[in-house]
């Protein structure tokens, strides 16, 4: 419960905190593979994967379906176990980050748990790390808002659309404000105006917080809007194909899309996308 | 859209639990006296064959319907039984049915209380530990293999020479058999999460006794209601095989036991159908249970 | 290589306690140095199984994880049976309360012939018959139920009232209507084991996701295609669940109806007429057999399940 | 009756506590202890008795063995037998001096004479009570396998229902019970064969009171047993005058409330026939009679139910002290 | 089985079949409103809808997150009834229509059986509709290719990414070549190439079979791409804000995407989806 406490204390010095201008690392790969034992044959998911972020960073992966997107979110996240190859998440192992409660994860489907309600949902988090019974409310009733579901506090997750399961998802993510923030196309059933809105918000938190965000996608525009950094992933077996660093400011409005900039790179991650592709 | 229906309509009585339920009640009925005209006639012929009286078909049907110890006593002799043996006695009379079934009972209950909780515990356990998983797993299921009422006297009589006496020797027999299915249904119940919620919560870091909190029990809460239907049921026969051997103290059991033992089928069926209406009483109970839990959990209908 | 001494420790207390087992006087109960022995052969048999788990989960050879998965029960039972063993034989309990696990192992060995005449009788007639029947039954009704709202509101609580009715008043009634022979128990496993498996089966068809439901209802499927894609799948364990209770059950239920009257030939008999002889060793050796058919047919099922649920998400994650 | 529980329990404590298993459930077979406990003889004799009941599963030798009873009613064979697995029972005092178990056959199946039970199924009492059967079937030289010229034997349960289903052609009766039922279930007693143990000469003591060695070597338990003999023997002989009276106390400790006073009645005054012709009396073991029985198990020719003879399985100490 | 033979010939037929230029109706919807009842409250999903689709249209709905998308394709589906108003589905009822097997749907989540593997997954509505095992393992592995999973064909569901699955539940839905398609954010989890290749299709498929679609997406230019319509939504109670009637030629490739016509349609529906968004 101590590590609790920890979290948030910090999260609070951290809300007054801009992105550090340091270098130290928050991940770093090595040489790292991984491969799936199936019932027939192995499948290459990751091969050589070699990766360094920086704290305060912001890398989106993007990459064809099936490239290894999400395994790689999944290594950082100590739920799989690399083949080989070498990973340290804020210098320690991925398994003690994990135990740290370092990272908040937002999974490619909602997983939601059925006999909560949404809000009830939001607090699982909360309650685990033994946050106060306001604490929890407070925080819920901040992220559901958020993410425009202040009207579902009491709704079963199956009485929700598809996009707003996916959004209640995001607010348990964000509820305990954790360090680093591993988010698996978390607005990939969303509109294009509540993307916007909440590609703001969430720009407006890694700016205000200085998280360390990783971030799956397979929007160019929003990989270029939001990142640092672009990893471009090519498939099987999963590669990095190129690393693309953002010359935009790190503060971004929706206007910036306009800028010729933003064409550069957005030209620039289409090739690198289009150049190895192949559907699988 | 649902449809509007005439009050008396067939639709609305085929959807109607009454209906249904007198139907197959009825049904049941007819079928219980053609199967009692027919198992019991032919006791009765080869009784008149034996004397080597003339009989009819007319005094056959009569006398069928009339025995004093038949094979299968017509629902109006065990409905008549039931009522002399309920509402003509006091309650607290020795040949009051209602008194017997109270003493079934508490042990039933105590029994299951144990035995749900002993399940529980063990399932735990056993989801928690690969060890326990591996070395006590087998002999749980080993355990159930060994027939209760061989061992019942031997337990009743070493707890009674430890000078435990009345319903606990029972009740531990009941917990015996209830326990099983409870530690299955449970085990399963406790790994039955989706993989990616238990993943959730491992980025939570969540212990194991968060994890079983937040997750592994209310996922099993439909495995541990069927199991406890199951568990419940079982407490029940396991309470009536502990009063045969604890020497006729009383208990629909013993009930059993005494009217086997004098032939008196009319009483053995009487506490049966005593026996089956308390084992679907508690059965309701557990269901009523779950019905409330379902509906807190927003599971409706 | 920590593990291999850990193991070996155990293994030593082990068969310290069979030392002292096979060396009884009678006196060592009363000595604490002894006594003593007894926690600490529980701790190093304790550790064993820790250590052996952890090995079992680290080998690679499917074999050797086979092995060590007998093992660790195994010892298990070991502990036990040397405890009984100590218990009886140094508190010196007596022969007709609980004779020693190698009195009952003798026993089950020189009587080998008369237990598997015993075993044919209850168990490939009375209980296989039974439990297939009442499984069958259980199911089919579960089906039938399910599909008709107009017989579950009819028969599931009249169902539910007549498997509520214990056995040991059915033996009796059973022996009057089919005979003394097998049949009349094999009715008793039949009657014990459709409940469970209604129950299960029920809970079991209603327990599919609803969204695959709906992909089927845009197939437009008959129900029992509904059943046969959905429903029988999710299921399945379940279905096993019953199964696998009611091995058990249909055993106890054969064996506690031969004691309502039965030919002089099978496991219910045995028990109840070898209890009053006082040849408790019978009885226990008896139960041995009883408990080795229950723990394959259980084992036998359960790997049958694992080889048709490998897809749910209880055996995906380890 | 409240008065009196509460004089019984604040006397209680001065009594000297004592506790007898049945062998089997409450019922007119044993209205001699229940008549002794409900008319105070135990109580005069400063005993503070506690009666057990037992049941088809109830091995009474098993209940003394786990310090559940000091004394036990049970049959010589049983008693003989738990002897020879360890448990030395000693027989304290005889109740029943003649054998109430008997063979009732149907004439319709042709059954006259005892050897007309070849070939026919026979019900047979298991769980101990087995041994005067097997002893006449050997005497007879009948196998009892099922095999031609022998009999099939069925294990029979709590009643006498084989014998009206037509599943047996005999079934196992007690003189005062069992036989009682089968004339209740309509058969008369011309259309049936009875052969009764007591008669075909393979007759075993029946209901007798047993102790185990240990408690005889305690002096303290020997006077209490010999107090607890002298009142149950009284009550015994109480029984033999009074059987509708008996029968009605009975019916009182039946906790089953199943018991009819008809059949007790008419158990009470068959069992006051048997308890009756001791030469001595009642409680009096007749070493002669003792020596039949174990000359009867030894005889079993394939397996006797004793393969040495006993010594020290019986006693007259408590009945002499008992002043009888 | 009469039917499904039906369905077959049908389609083979239309194989060679050009859009009809006749207005046949294949869906009308004529003021339908849908009320859920939850535990805490009506929900108002659907409020007078009035819509009508041509036979070998293709309309897309378009709207936020939570304002009826799916509900109305339920509907359409005869998965939800709706509370008042009249719907046909080819001049009938949805019930009739579904038991006429007439269409196949993709759902929003890929609901693939977890105990069969993705070609036999695919095959499901093969073997219900009773097809031959030699059709059923050629259509499969046509669809499968289309889909890009000609290597997965003996994984199990869980053994694939997100994409994948929904990939396949995508080949699972046009397998057996239904009359109308209708199709639930169907490449919502898919990278952009992937996504265009499949669009492209999915155009194909359209324009040779002469197929009616109804299509939900969150991607404004993809709606554009396919559509002949685009139904504008707006959330609670969800309403159709505008109907778009796509000026673009029937015939069209991915290089149309630059013509100011498309830009202008773009335009068009980023207005009306403007003009009434709440994010909710
Ligand atoms: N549990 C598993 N067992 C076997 N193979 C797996 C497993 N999980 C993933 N894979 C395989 O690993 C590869 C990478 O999958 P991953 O989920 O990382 O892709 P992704 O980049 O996230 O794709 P998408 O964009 O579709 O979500 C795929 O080929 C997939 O089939
Ligand atoms: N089963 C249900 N019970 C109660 N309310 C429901 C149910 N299904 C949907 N709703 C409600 O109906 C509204 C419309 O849901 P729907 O799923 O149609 O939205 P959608 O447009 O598909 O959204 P998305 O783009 O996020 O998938 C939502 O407000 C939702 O909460
Ligand atoms: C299972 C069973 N075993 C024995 C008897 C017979 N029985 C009843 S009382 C008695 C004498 C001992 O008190 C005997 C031999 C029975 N009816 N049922
Ligand atoms: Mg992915
Ligand atoms: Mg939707």
């Amino acid at each position: 419960m101590s590590m609790t406490a920890d979290v948030f204390e910090k999260s609070d010095v951290l809300a007054e905190f801009n992105p550090p201008q340091s270098a130290r690392k928050m991940i770093t790969i090595e040489d790292l593979s991984l491969v799936f034992e199936t019932n027939d044959g192995p499948v290459n998911a990751l091969s050589h994967i070699d990766l360094a972020i920086e704290e305060g960073g912001f890398v989106s992966f993007i990459g064809p379906s099936g490239c290894g997107k999400t395994t790689l979110l999944r290594v950082i996240a100590d739920l799989e176990r690399p083949t080989s190859g070498t990973i340290l998440v804020d210098g320690t192992s991925p398994e003690d980050a994990r135990l740290n409660r370092l990272y908040g994860y937002v999974f490619q489907a909602p997983a939601l748990f059925p006999w909560r309600t949404i809000a009830s949902n939001c607090k699982v988090p909360l309650e685990i790390f033994g946050l106060s019974k306001e604490l929890q409310q407070q925080k819920t009733d901040k992220y559901l808002e958020l993410v425009g579901l202040q009207d579902f506090h009491n709704k079963f997750p199956w009485q929700l659309s598809g996009g707003m399961q996916q959004r209640a998802s995001i607010a348990r993510a964000l509820s305990f404000e954790p360090q680093l923030l591993l988010m698996d196309e978390p607005f990939g059933a969303l509109d294009e105006i509540t993307r916007d809105h909440l590609n703001l918000e969430l720009l407006k938190i890694w700016h205000e917080t200085g998280k360390t965000v990783v971030f799956v996608t397979h929007s160019i525009p929003e990989a270029v809007l939001l990142s640092t950094h672009i990893v471009v992933m090519s498939p099987r077996p999963g590669r990095i194909a190129k690393i693309i660093k953002s010359p935009l400011a790190k503060k971004r409005t929706l206007a910036d899309r306009e800028s010729p900039e933003f064409v550069a790179v957005m030209q620039e991650v289409r090739e690198a996308l289009a150049n190895d592709h192949r559907i699988d | 859209m649902k449809r509007l229906t005439h009050p008396l309509s067939i639709d609305s009585l085929k959807n109607s639990q009454p209906a249904a339920l007198l139907l197959v009640l009825i049904a049941l009925t007819i079928l219980w006296y053609l199967a009692a005209f027919w198992l019991n006639s032919d006791l009765l012929i080869k009784g008149y064959e034996r004397r080597g009286m003339t009989w009819d078909v007319s005094r056959l049907i009569s006398d069928a319907y009339s025995m004093k110890r038949p094979l299968l006593p017509t629902p109006d002799q065990i409905g008549y039984e039931l009522y002399k043996s309920i509402f003509e006695t006091k309650i607290s009379s020795k040949r009051s049915l209602v008194y017997h079934s109270g003493i079934t009972l508490s042990s039933t209950l105590l029994g299951f209380l144990l035995g749900a909780f002993l399940g529980i515990v063990l399932a735990i356990g056993i989801v928690h530990s690969r060890t326990l998983e591996r070395s006590l797993m087998p002999w749980v299921i080993t355990s159930q293999t060994i027939p209760i009422l061989a061992i019942a006297p031997m337990i009743i009589v070493v707890l009674g020479a430890m000078n435990f006496t009345g319903i606990l020797p029972k009740a531990i027999i009941s917990m015996y058999l209830s326990f099983f299915p409870v530690t299955i249904g449970m085990v399963k119940g406790l790994r039955a999460p989706d993989t990616l919620h238990m993943e959730l919560l491992a980025t939570y870091s969540a212990s194991p006794e968060q994890t079983f909190r937040k997750l592994r029990w209310p996922s099993a809460m439909p495995y541990l209601f069927a199991s406890l239907k199951i568990a419940i049921a079982a407490s029940l026969v396991g309470a009536i095989v502990g009063e045969l051997p604890t020497g006729a103290q009383g208990g629909l059991g013993s009930r059993l036991l005494s009217g086997s033992y004098y032939g008196q089928t009319i009483q053995i069926w009487s506490a049966l159908v005593v026996a089956a209406i308390l084992g679907s009483v508690l059965v309701a109970l557990v269901g009523y249970f779950e019905k409330r839990v379902n509906r807190r959990m927003g599971i409706t209908g | 290589m920590k593990h291999v001494t850990i193991i070996l420790a155990g293994f030593v207390s082990l068969l310290l306690s069979l030392y002292l087992v096979s060396n009884y006087e009678g006196v060592y109960l009363q000595r604490p140095l002894w006594l003593t022995l007894v926690p600490v052969m529980l701790v190093g048999a304790w550790f064993s199984m820790v250590q052996l788990t952890i090995l079992a989960d680290n080998v690679t050879s499917k074999l050797a994880e086979r092995f060590i998965g007998v093992m660790v029960p195994a010892l298990f039972a070991f502990v036990l049976l040397v405890l009984w063993q100590l218990t009886v034989t140094g508190f010196s309990v007596p022969k007709v309360l609980l004779p020693a696990p190698s009195t009952i192992l003798t026993t089950f060995v020189t009587h080998i012939d008369v237990l598997s005449k015993d075993f044919a009788q209850t168990w490939l007639k009375a209980v296989l018959v039974g439990w297939i029947i009442g499984c069958a039954s259980g199911f089919i009704v579960a089906l039938l139920i399910d599909g008709s709202p107009f017989l579950q509101k009819g028969f599931l609580p009249v169902g539910n009232i007549m498997s509520s009715i214990p056995i040991v008043g059915i033996a009796p009634i059973m022996v009057m209507w089919f005979g003394f022979d097998w049949q009349s128990k094999a009715a008793v496993v039949v009657i014990m084991t459709f409940f469970p498996m209604l129950v299960n089966t029920l809970a079991g068809l209603q327990a599919r996701d609803s969204l695959h439901l709906d992909v089927l209802q845009t197939y437009a499927c008959k129900r029992h295609q509904v059943l046969w894609y959905v429903q029988l799948p999710a299921a399945l364990p379940f279905i096993f669940n019953a199964l696998k209770v009611n091995s058990t059950l249909a055993l106890i239920g054969a064996i506690v109806a031969e004691f309502f009257g039965t030919p002089i030939v099978g496991m219910g008999f045995r028990i109840s007429t070898e209890v009053g002889r006082m040849n408790m060793d019978m009885v226990w050796a008896t139960i041995l057999v009883a408990a080795l058919a229950g723990s394959i047919s259980y084992g036998a099922l359960a790997l049958l399940e694992s080889k048709l649920t490998f897809w749910h998400p209880s055996r995906r994650s380890k | 009756t409240l008065t009196c529980s509460a004089l019984a329990a604040s006397m209680s404590q001065a009594a000297d506590p004592l506790t007898l298993q049945l062998k089997w459930v409450t019922q007119a077979q044993f209205a001699g202890y229940y008549v002794a406990l409900e008319k105070g003889f135990y109580e005069d004799e400063d005993l503070d008795m506690t009666i057990k009941p037992g049941g088809p599963d109830i091995a009474p030798p098993q209940v003394i063995a786990g310090g559940g009873a000091d004394v036990i009613v049970e049959w010589m064979p049983a008693a003989l037998a738990s002897r020879e697995k360890g448990l030395p029972l000693v027989n304290i005092g005889q109740i029943f001096n003649k054998s109430g178990m008997m063979l009732t056959c149907l004439k319709s199946s042709g059954i006259e004479k005892p050897m007309d039970v070849k070939d026919k199924t026979l019900g047979v009492w298991f769980f101990g009570n087995e041994y005067p059967f097997l002893a006449w079937m050997s005497k007879m030289a009948i196998a009892t396998d099922g095999s031609e010229g022998g009999v099939t034997v069925l294990k029979q349960g709590f009643n006498v229902d084989p014998i009206f289903q037509g599943q047996a052609d005999c079934v196992s009766t007690m003189v005062y019970n069992e036989y009682g039922q089968v004339l209740d279930g309509g058969l008369m007693p011309s259309e049936l064969t009875v052969f009764s143990y007591q008669e075909q000469g393979v007759a075993m003591l029946e209901d007798g009171l047993y102790t185990t060695e240990d408690k005889l070597k305690d002096s303290a338990m020997v006077d209490k047993l010999a107090r607890f003999l002298k009142a149950s023997v009284k009550g015994w002989e109480w029984v033999a005058n009074n059987p509708e009276e008996a029968a009605e106390i009975v019916l009182e400790y039946d906790d089953t409330g199943a018991q009819t006073l008809e059949h007790q009645v008419r158990m009470a005054k068959a069992v006051a026939k048997l308890i009756e012709g001791n030469s001595k009396g009642v409680g009096y073991l007749d070493p002669a009679a003792y020596d039949r029985t174990v000359e009867v198990l030894m005889s079993g020719d394939s397996s006797p139910v004793i393969t040495t003879k006993p010594s020290g399985a019986w006693t007259h100490d408590i009945y002499e002290k008992s002043g009888l």
